[in-house]
């Protein structure tokens, strides 16, 4: 009863992160939706993990924020790096490469 | 010689590659002892052929000798095991003596881009590739080796090459390699058909019976085969790749190509195909024997539409390897004798015919039969040569030619049991039409390039030499052997007969057919009237003397 | 065993041959000799201070004594036959194959094995084994093992009989002869030494095939001699005419190959698997083969007797076959290689004996040939100004004589025939070349006339020749051909014992004979009488070219004598004296390989009509030529090319008579403009385009192919073949490689929709299907 | 209140650690700090020993792997959450070596660019771990941990030439994908988790066997494999890949064409043989799906590529869909598993040897010609035939043909296919056959453009190549040969399963 809810907002947050991944030109804003999906993982998780009360859910919500934080790290850096050689964040402008 | 017998086949294979490691050590640019590496190598290989010829047992000719056998990949069954009987050792004492003469024959005409390093390396990997193929007798092995030889050829086309090189170098290569496919494809299939057990090929020949493979099941396999052989071999209408391969290669690659590499596909037949599926070789039988005939008449009349001489030399070759299938197709120990001793002649002969013709290109720069002519005059002894090899190629009894030829016309006359009659009957008259044809195309182009007065254009060139020492050298085991085993052809049936026999009552046994593909001629005649009373007689007279 | 026994184990010797002498034993030198000086010609010729001529002539010569030796050996053996009351023969085996061979082997190689040394054993194997009483033989037959195939083992050896003695005498002889004629006549050539090793060569090759004793190595060498012929023609190669006509003489001879393959192999396996001539014969004879399959073998066999033997619409090689050296034309294209097909009938006669039916029907193939090209050949003589090709047709005609006497079952007729022909028109021939050699030409109406000046011997012995040829008694030409004309048993002739009556050929004979006697007439007006019309003074050749002519001429006189008919001076025509038949006693096999084939009783009748036919073609002749032209020429003072030629402008049908001689019935324009010119032309250039554009299209796309097969020429076939058949399936794929490519924007966000489009399709499939 | 919170709190103990299986971790760990320390210590003047260091490093790791190896029993840690088995051991003995010489390949490369060089091989090093840490990885999170360690710094890599554009592109492309797939990936987990209310595969396993199929689960299972899909490049999870390998600097490209590749391929299996082990019904068709479509659309696409790596980039693409074939037909049965698991691991092996051949000769070649277009591949032979028979050996190999290498990989995957004598493995072999041919022909028309074209500038200096390229070469190519002269090499490592763990 009570997991259903969680479950809807973690999926409500998933989409909208894609929608933010897919959508959104600039860079820190993508970053800023892949947090959002990765989010609504950790909720899915420690819902589960309360729902069948073990400590599993809660560990891997824990593993993910870490991960998390060193994902966003090196992607900051990215853009950053991006910035300075082209002085723009616009993703749609990175094409070199194609075919 | 126990050593030898352990470890003969295998030193046979694997020292041209030594060769080549050592080669690889020297640098480019001292030609001198590439050539020497690469000559001694094939030597050794050669003198380990004559041993194994004393060694050999021709009273078990036909059973394998000097055999040995490893696990190679248990998983799949996979054994190295090689072995040598009679059907396959004149094959491989061909290919063991013509490896040596090309290298002598390059000693001083190495093909542009001049690269003596990598070209006698590459003859060295080929070498090793068809004695493989030859002392092959597991499946895998087989098709290992078989494949082997595709590269270094198909770079010896596409980088020595003539004008059309890539085009016709990487149609050599996808033609056979699709045929090779389909050949692997058709082994697996047997393998797993056969239960999975092994891929010996006398070990399947027996599981085929054992695991009872339907009918249908061995008609699509051999099918297979079939296309994966014939296109090498080439028969009829897989045959566009050899002219442009032979005319585009160079000398040394033609002749090899001619020499041996077309065997491969004939010897699978003999060695694989037929043994293994007995059944179905009944059924493809008169098939083959159809592409065959095609083949005779069909090649004959592309040699008289033929400007240049090699594509005229290449397009002899699809008529002859014509004669073989025939042969083969009769599915009589007749045929398949035949078969072996064609190959080896057309081995010697056309091997022969592309030296000289190497020979006339390096003199004429051209190969154009319009622009050639007076060959005997202004080369007496190659011109001779050419006549020589001529005659042979046409068929002319006393001559090797003959002997691969007139037995298979004559087998045609009465294939195994089980096949049509009178089909083979017109096969037979077909192909008999085919050797006038043969002398047609052969005399001609004798006629055009060595008879008559030289062309202004190339009259008095002073390049124009008569044959020099290293083409003599290379040559003239080829035309004495052409000779003697024209005289003394029992050289090479009395080895062969035996070892054919055998592989053909192996059917017997294991196609367990309604006697169907019954070997020797004499029992396939028993339909006809005549020799069983003959027999019977003997029986009775030799009886009576006893008593 | 092992490979130094391998080579032994090839020829394993036996042989079954009555006790006879040392030269009956070892014939097989003989043609072994010139073989040898053939190879020592070959290697070291150029070094001998002649050029190789003195190793051949000594070889052949050597040969020659031999031969004398072996036929006067014959003539004894074959007397002592006779004498054998119980006739056996004494067989000797020596067999080297050990136990050593399987089983399938040994039922085989026991058809020769017939162990024992005292064993008593007829002829030939399977009539032993069968143990049926068999016909006395005489022939002496030694055989080695040549090869095993299929597990029988094949032989190759030596099958003397009488045919084959006299064939020995015959082609010796003429051969050491035109040696020593050649000397001169080609002395100074450009490829003298070559020239002689092939006369070797031919030589070995003939005896070869003439001592033949199964009939591969019948076809063995059947073909060399072919090719010896082929390098003789062609011997000076440099002009394309010559090596036109070698190529037309060995395709032609190609041509009835096939009937010689064929025939062979359907007589191989009638006879259950074996090649030898007398097991095939006997077989034949005890009937133990099937009418129809003997019928088959026999036709087949002829159309190779009509190309080796020139019979009528095979023949057109030989006249061509005159642009070899002259000698070689009298060795190989008038005494001997021309005859190997009488000869090969001669030796397979069972064959063709129950294969036509001949005893007992009054026509068949093979004597209609025969007649057809008597007749034939002769009006062909007619037109020829080359002195050689008149030579060559009436050779052509004088085969058909023998064809037809085989035809007609006159089996020692022929061989007499072929006996006597050799000498007189090896003669001829070489009488022509002597002409020529001294006026530089073969053309007789130019370059000729009145030579009996200049070259009395030649003359003399032309004309001796000339009259052998036309049949005129008393020499050697008139038996021979009287004896044929008996044979036909034609109205009667010979009635009580003819094998058939052949009416027909009676006639075609004496009309053949007519027509002899009338060209050769005309032949030597134009040669030897009127005035010379060519430039330069001739003058007689030398020795070595006119004792040649000599001693043929006397052959041409003398060789008749041999076999009187019975009842001539003595005896009556029942039982002949010694003297009588001594040829077809001393020649005719007797064996349980030969036909029981009838004597035919000569008549006096027939052979006075024979010699006034024979008569009435020559007076004809001398009246047109002697008296109408030449008294033309005389009063005109025209020379002979300048006059009017009679008969031929005057009469409309004469002239498209003439008109069709003189293009030889048109047939060598079918030959090389039709047949070979199509095979040549649209024929292998439609297989060749069929190659290059079915073929190689269907290796791409099969439909683009059909499209544009029509209207590509070779070159962009290829390169459609390049973009096909390396593309494989291809063009398609690289296509569509080319569209996918399109996906690959380099957007990375669109990729990154196609990846979770991707995961959430496949999860609602998925979700949907699971 | 916290007091009475803590007083909950159970006492911890510190589950057994078995140290000598955790050995080849702790040295990587060991080296990669060592290598960051002496960044940081020596700055510059580190850049001399590093590469030597790092490739120490990776052998040094190799040692306790081998005594594991000999040892021979498998081990079982963390209420199997971390697991060494034979087939632990094999991957991360190849995960070793293809990073030793992708350090071979770097050395020159790294050295004479103008970057920080000893951040790299720390990079590389981390990675490693990352992988061999994946090798032994059985339960979800660690698998996730495993994944993340090794793809950080792949990414830092790929974007090693900061100042190159493509460079940056390349690494920003690689890392928003993965991070997007690994995201989703995760949601797919999460699902998992809830579902079976473990991480551990083998409990999972069990509860996905017995339990019915919910539309959930096959969710979570879509989600979780296409996040490895999208790490072996899978289509249509491959759009990254051609990019990234053509931007990065080559021994990347060749560390990701292989390594990384091999180790999404290691999660695949464990989570197929362990955790889905009963969902055949799943994973089966979709395997079937990627296959098919990777093998295919891979090789189409390469045949119009002008650029070596980017041709190898989708010549990749089309293995991994050779690769995955296997993993079609695994649930047939035990016997098909175990002979699917072999062919997936051979065909690893295999493939690591030639892939980093062919990147070894690109690498060489590049050293002259400064480019990858196949075009300056032209009349290589005449100038460096060496190089040309390598790279024909590597090629040949890929293309399957026999005595390289190769052959042995695509028999054993067709072994595979057909011996599950399903519907599904045959078509899958046809499909594998047709592409066969095709993969020939590109492979085809380079080596043609190698052995028989002129050189475009006539420039036929030879090429220098430094020791430990030739290094590198040497031991492809021998290892190429010798898979394919003596596949027995391989059968033997090959032989491992991993049903154990699932219980059949």
């Amino acid at each position: 009863m009570m997991l259903n809810q969680f479950l809807l907002l973690a999926a409500a947050l998933f989409c909208i992160g894609v929608y933010g991944v897919l959508t959104r030109r600039n860079g820190v804003l993508v970053l800023m939706s892949v947090e959002l999906i990765l989010n609504a993982v950790n909720i899915n998780l420690v819902a589960f993990g309360a729902f069948q009360d073990n400590v599993m859910g809660d560990v891997f919500a824990v593993f993910v924020i870490a991960v998390a934080a060193a994902e966003v790290g090196v992607g900051l850096a990215m853009v950053l790096l991006m910035y300075r050689n082209r002085k723009s964040i616009d993703f749609t402008e990175v094409d070199m490469l194609k075919g | 010689m126990e050593f030898l017998q352990e470890w003969g086949l295998t030193l046979a294979i694997f020292l041209p590659l030594v060769g080549v490691a050592v080669m690889m050590a020297f640098p480019k640019s001292d030609e001198a002892t590439h050539k020497v590496i690469a000559l001694a190598t094939s030597l050794v290989v050669a003198a380990i052929g004559v041993l194994l010829l004393f060694d050999f047992d021709f009273d078990r000719a036909d059973e394998m000798q000097w055999a040995v056998s490893h696990d190679w990949i248990d998983i799949i069954r996979t054994q190295y095991s090689i072995g040598i009987d009679g059907m396959s050792l004149p094959l491989l004492l061909l290919t063991m003596l013509i490896t040596p003469l090309v290298i002598i024959y390059s000693w001083n005409h190495f093909p542009e881009p001049h690269n003596p390093k990598a070209f006698l390396m590459l003859i060295l990997v080929l070498h090793a590739g068809m004695i493989g193929t030859f002392v092959a007798r597991d499946l895998v092995l087989f098709f290992v080796f078989f494949e082997v030889v595709l590269l270094p050829m198909f770079f010896m086309i596409a980088v020595w090459g003539g004008e059309d090189r890539r085009y016709a170098s990487l149609k050599f290569f996808l033609y056979t390699l699709f045929g090779s496919a389909l050949m692997l494809v058709s082994f697996l299939a047997l393998f797993f058909l056969a239960g999975g057990e092994t891929f010996s090929i006398t070990g399947l020949a027996d599981a085929v019976v054992e695991n009872g493979v339907s009918r249908n099941a061995q008609l699509w396999v051999f099918g297979g085969m079939l296309l994966g052989f014939g296109v090498k071999v080439p028969m009829f209408p897989f045959h566009t790749w050899l002219p442009d391969a032979h005319t585009q290669a160079p000398t040394q690659g033609s002749v090899i190509l001619a020499a041996v590499l077309l065997k491969l596909g004939t010897y699978g037949f003999v060695r694989i195909a037929i043994p293994i599926l007995p059944e179905a070789a009944v059924a493809w039988a008169p098939w083959i024997g159809l592409l065959a005939v095609i083949g005779i008449i069909y090649g004959a009349l592309g040699c008289l539409a033929q400007t240049d001489m090699k594509r005229l030399i290449a397009f002899s070759s699809v008529a002859h390897m014509g004669y073989v299938m025939l042969g083969i197709a009769t599915l009589t120990d007749w045929g398949i004798n035949a078969a072996v001793f064609g190959m080896v002649a057309h081995g010697l002969i056309t091997g022969m015919l592309f030296f000289v013709a190497g020979s006339v290109k390096e003199r004429y720069h051209t190969l154009e039969i319009k622009r050639l002519g007076g060959l005997l005059v202004q080369a007496p002894r190659m011109g001779w040569i050419l006549g020589f090899i001529s005659m042979a190629s046409l068929g002319l009894p006393g001559l090797a030619g003959f002997w691969g030829e007139f037995p298979a016309i004559l087998a045609a006359y009465n294939p195994a049991n089980g096949l049509p009659v009178g089909l083979f009957r017109v096969y037979m008259v077909i192909a008999a039409l085919g050797t006038v044809l043969a002398a047609g195309y052969l005399l001609w182009l004798l006629q055009r390039t060595a008879m008559g007065e030289p062309s202004e254009e190339f009259a008095n060139d002073p390049h124009i030499t008569d044959t020099n020492r290293e083409e003599w050298l290379a040559w003239s085991p080829l035309l004495v052997l052409i000779l003697v085993f024209g005289l003394v052809p029992g050289l090479i049936f009395n080895v062969t007969d035996d070892a054919v026999d055998a592989n053909l009552s192996d059917c017997l046994s294991a196609g367990d057919l309604d006697s169907s593909v019954k070997g020797s001629f004499d029992i396939g005649l028993c339909e006809r009237e005549g020799i069983d009373e003959a027999l019977a007689q003997l029986n009775v007279a030799i009886a009576g003397d006893e008593g | 065993m092992s490979l130094l026994t391998l080579a032994v184990e090839a020829v394993p010797e036996v042989s079954f041959t009555s006790e006879a002498n040392w030269f009956l034993e070892n014939v097989w030198i003989i043609p072994l000799l010139p073989a040898l000086s053939f190879l020592g010609i070959l290697f070291f010729g150029k070094r001998m201070p002649k050029g190789g001529a003195e190793l051949g002539i000594a070889a052949i010569g050597a040969a020659f004594i031999l031969a004398i030796l072996t036929n006067v050996a014959w003539l004894d053996h074959r007397d002592n036959f006779d004498g054998v009351a119980e006739s056996k023969l004494h067989g000797v085996v020596e067999d080297s194959h050990g136990e050593d061979h399987g089983d399938e082997d040994d039922h085989a190689s026991a058809i020769l094995n017939v162990d024992g040394v005292a064993e008593d054993v007829t002829l030939t194997a399977l009539a032993e084994e069968g143990g049926e009483e068999s016909h006395p033989a005489v022939a002496v037959l030694k055989q080695r093992e040549w090869l095993v195939n299929g597990g029988v083992s094949f032989l190759v050896g030596t099958l003397l009989d009488g045919p084959s003695v006299i064939m020995l005498f015959v082609v010796t002889m003429i051969s050491l002869l035109v040696h020593i004629y050649s000397t001169d006549y080609v002395s100074g050539d450009r490829r003298y030494t070559h020239y002689f090793a092939f006369l070797s060569l031919f030589s070995a090759s003939m005896l070869f095939f003439v001592l033949s004793s199964s009939t591969l190595q019948l076809i063995a060498a059947w073909e060399l001699v072919g090719v010896c012929s082929f390098a003789l023609i062609g011997h000076w190669w440099e002009e394309k005419p010559n090596s036109d006509a070698a190529l037309k003489a060995f395709l032609t001879n190609r041509v009835g190959d096939i009937g010689l393959l064929v025939g062979m192999i359907i007589l191989f396996f009638s006879a259950g698997g074996t090649f030898d001539i007398t097991t095939i014969n006997e077989k034949v004879v005890a009937g133990e083969i099937s009418q129809t399959a003997v019928t088959w073998a026999a036709i087949s066999l002829t159309a190779a007797v009509m190309s080796k033997s020139g019979q009528f619409i095979l023949h057109t090689w030989l006249p061509d076959a005159m642009a070899g050296p002259t000698p070689v034309s009298a060795l190989i294209h008038a005494a001997t290689m021309v005859v190997a097909g009488v000869f090969m009938i001669a030796r397979l006669y069972p064959v063709f004996w129950q294969g036509y039916a001949i005893s007992g029907s009054s026509i068949n193939g093979l004597a209609i040939i025969g007649a057809v090209t008597v007749v034939f050949a002769g009006l062909l003589a007619f037109v020829q100004n080359d002195i050689k090709k008149v030579l060559a047709y009436s050779t052509v005609s004088q085969l058909g004589y023998m064809v037809m006497a085989l035809g007609v079952g006159a089996w020692t007729a022929a061989i007499f025939h072929l006996f006597t022909h050799a000498f007189f028109k090896a003669g001829l021939f070489l009488g022509s070349g002597s002409v020529a050699h001294s006026v530089h030409s073969f053309d007789m109406k130019k370059d000729m006339g009145g030579m009996k000046e200049f070259m009395p011997t030649t003359y003399k012995t032309f004309i001796i020749c000339s009259i052998a040829l036309m049949g005129i008694f008393p020499t050697s030409g008139f038996w021979s051909k009287d004896e044929i004309l008996v044979g036909t048993g034609g109205f009667g002739v010979g009635a009580e014992a003819a094998n058939g009556s052949y009416h027909l050929m009676l006639v075609m004979g004496l009309v053949g004979a007519a027509l002899t006697g009338a060209y050769m007439t005309r032949a030597i007006y134009l040669t030897f009488f009127g005035e010379f019309r060519g430039h330069g003074t001739p003058h007689e050749s030398g020795p070595r070219i006119t004792i040649p002519l000599i001693i043929l001429s006397v052959f041409a006189i003398g060789a008749g004598f041999l076999n009187f008919p019975p009842g001539f001076l003595t005896g009556s025509a029942k039982e002949p004296s010694a003297w009588q038949e001594r040829f077809g006693h001393f020649v005719e096999p007797a064996a349980a390989y030969f036909p029981a084939i009838s004597h035919s009783v000569p008549s006096w009748g027939l052979a006075i009509v024979a010699s006034v036919v024979g008569l009435v073609g020559p007076a004809l002749a001398y009246f047109y030529y002697f008296v109408k032209v030449d008294g033309l020429a005389k009063e005109t003072g025209e020379k002979l090319t300048g006059l009017p030629n009679g008969l031929t402008t005057t009469n409309g049908l004469a002239r498209t008579g003439h008109q069709v001689l003189v293009n030889k019935y048109y047939l060598d324009w079918l030959y090389q403009g039709v047949i070979v010119a199509a095979v040549k032309g649209p024929i292998a250039k439609a297989a060749y385009w069929f190659n290059q554009n079915v073929l190689d299209e269907v290796v791409n796309t099969a439909g683009r192919s059909s499209v544009r097969a029509g209207q590509f020429v070779y070159k962009n076939i290829d390169q459609a073949v390049i973009d096909g058949a390396v593309n494989g399936s291809g063009q398609l794929s690289t296509n569509s490689g080319q569209g996918l490519r399109k996906v690959q924007t380099g957007k990375v966000q669109q990729y990154a929709a196609i990846l979770f489009a991707g995961a959430t399709i496949l999860a609602g499939i998925f979700i949907v299907l699971v | 209140m916290s007091a009475a919170v803590l007083a909950q709190v159970v006492p911890f103990e510190r589950p057994p650690i078995d140290w000598h299986a955790v050995a080849p971790e702790l040295i990587l760990l060991g080296f990669g700090a060592l290598l960051t320390l002496i960044d940081a210590v020596y700055l510059e003047r580190g850049r001399k020993f590093t590469s030597a260091l790092a490739g120490i490093g990776l052998l040094a790791a190799l040692v306790p792997v081998v005594t594991l190896a000999i040892d021979g029993n498998d081990r079982y840690m963390f209420n199997d959450a971390y697991v060494v088995d034979n087939f632990a051991l094999v991957m991360k003995a190849m995960f070793l070596l293809s990073g030793y010489v992708v350090v071979l390949l770097s050395t020159n490369y790294i050295s004479e660019g103008d970057y920080w060089e000893n951040e790299y091989y720390g990079m590389l090093i981390s990675s490693v771990l990352g992988m061999i840490v994946m090798a032994s990885a059985r339960d979800l999170i660690t698998i996730f941990v495993a994944l993340e360690l090794l793809s950080i710094p792949a990414y830092l890599m790929a974007t090693w030439r900061k100042r190159d554009l493509k460079s940056n592109e390349a690494g920003l492309k690689y890392y928003l994908m993965g991070v997007f797939a690994s995201a989703v990936m995760l949601y797919g987990m999460s699902l998992l988790y809830g579902v079976t209310g473990t991480t551990i595969l083998a409990d999972m396993g069990e509860v996905l066997n017995t339990g019915e199929s919910t539309s959930v689960v096959s969710l979570a299972i879509v989600f979780v494999i296409a996040g490895f899909a999208f790490k072996v490049s899978a289509v249509p999870f491959h759009t990254w890949a051609p990019d990234t390998y053509e931007g990065a600097p080559t021994p990347v490209t060749a560390f990701l064409a292989v390594a990384s590749k091999a180790a999404g391929f290691v999660a695949l299996v464990q989570l197929v043989f362990v955790g889905f082990w009963g969902r055949g019904d799943v994973y089966e068709p979709l395997m079937w799906v990627l296959a098919a479509a990777s093998m295919t659309v891979g090789n189409l696409v390469a045949l119009r590529q002008t650029n070596m790596v980017r041709m190898m980039a989708y010549s990749g693409i089309a293995s991994a869909g050779y690769i995955m074939a296997p993993l079609a037909v695994a649930g047939v049965s035990g016997d098909v598993a175990d002979e699917a698991l072999r062919a997936v691991v051979t065909y690893l092996v295999i493939y690591a040897a030639m892939n980093l051949g062919v990147f070894a000769v690109i690498l060489g070649i590049a050293r002259k010609t400064k480019s990858a277009e196949i075009s300056s591949y032209a009349g290589l032979f005449q100038y460096a035939p060496g190089l040309t028979v390598v790279m024909t050996v590597f090629l040949m190999a890929l293309a399957g043909i026999p005595p390289f290498g190769g052959w042995w990989a695509k028999f054993v995957v067709f072994r595979a296919l057909v011996n599950a004598d399903t519907t599904m493995g045959y078509s899958l072999a046809v499909i594998a056959a047709v592409n066969s041919v095709i993969a020939l022909y590109y492979y085809l028309s380079v080596l043609r453009t190698m052995w028989a074209d002129e050189a475009p500038d006539g420039d036929v200096t030879p090429i220098r190549i430094p020791a430990s390229l030739v290094g590198a070469l040497g031991l492809t190519a021998l290892a190429t040969m010798a898979f394919g002269v003596y596949p027995k090499l391989v059968d033997t490592v090959a032989d491992v399963s991993l049903l154990v763990g699932a219980g059949g």
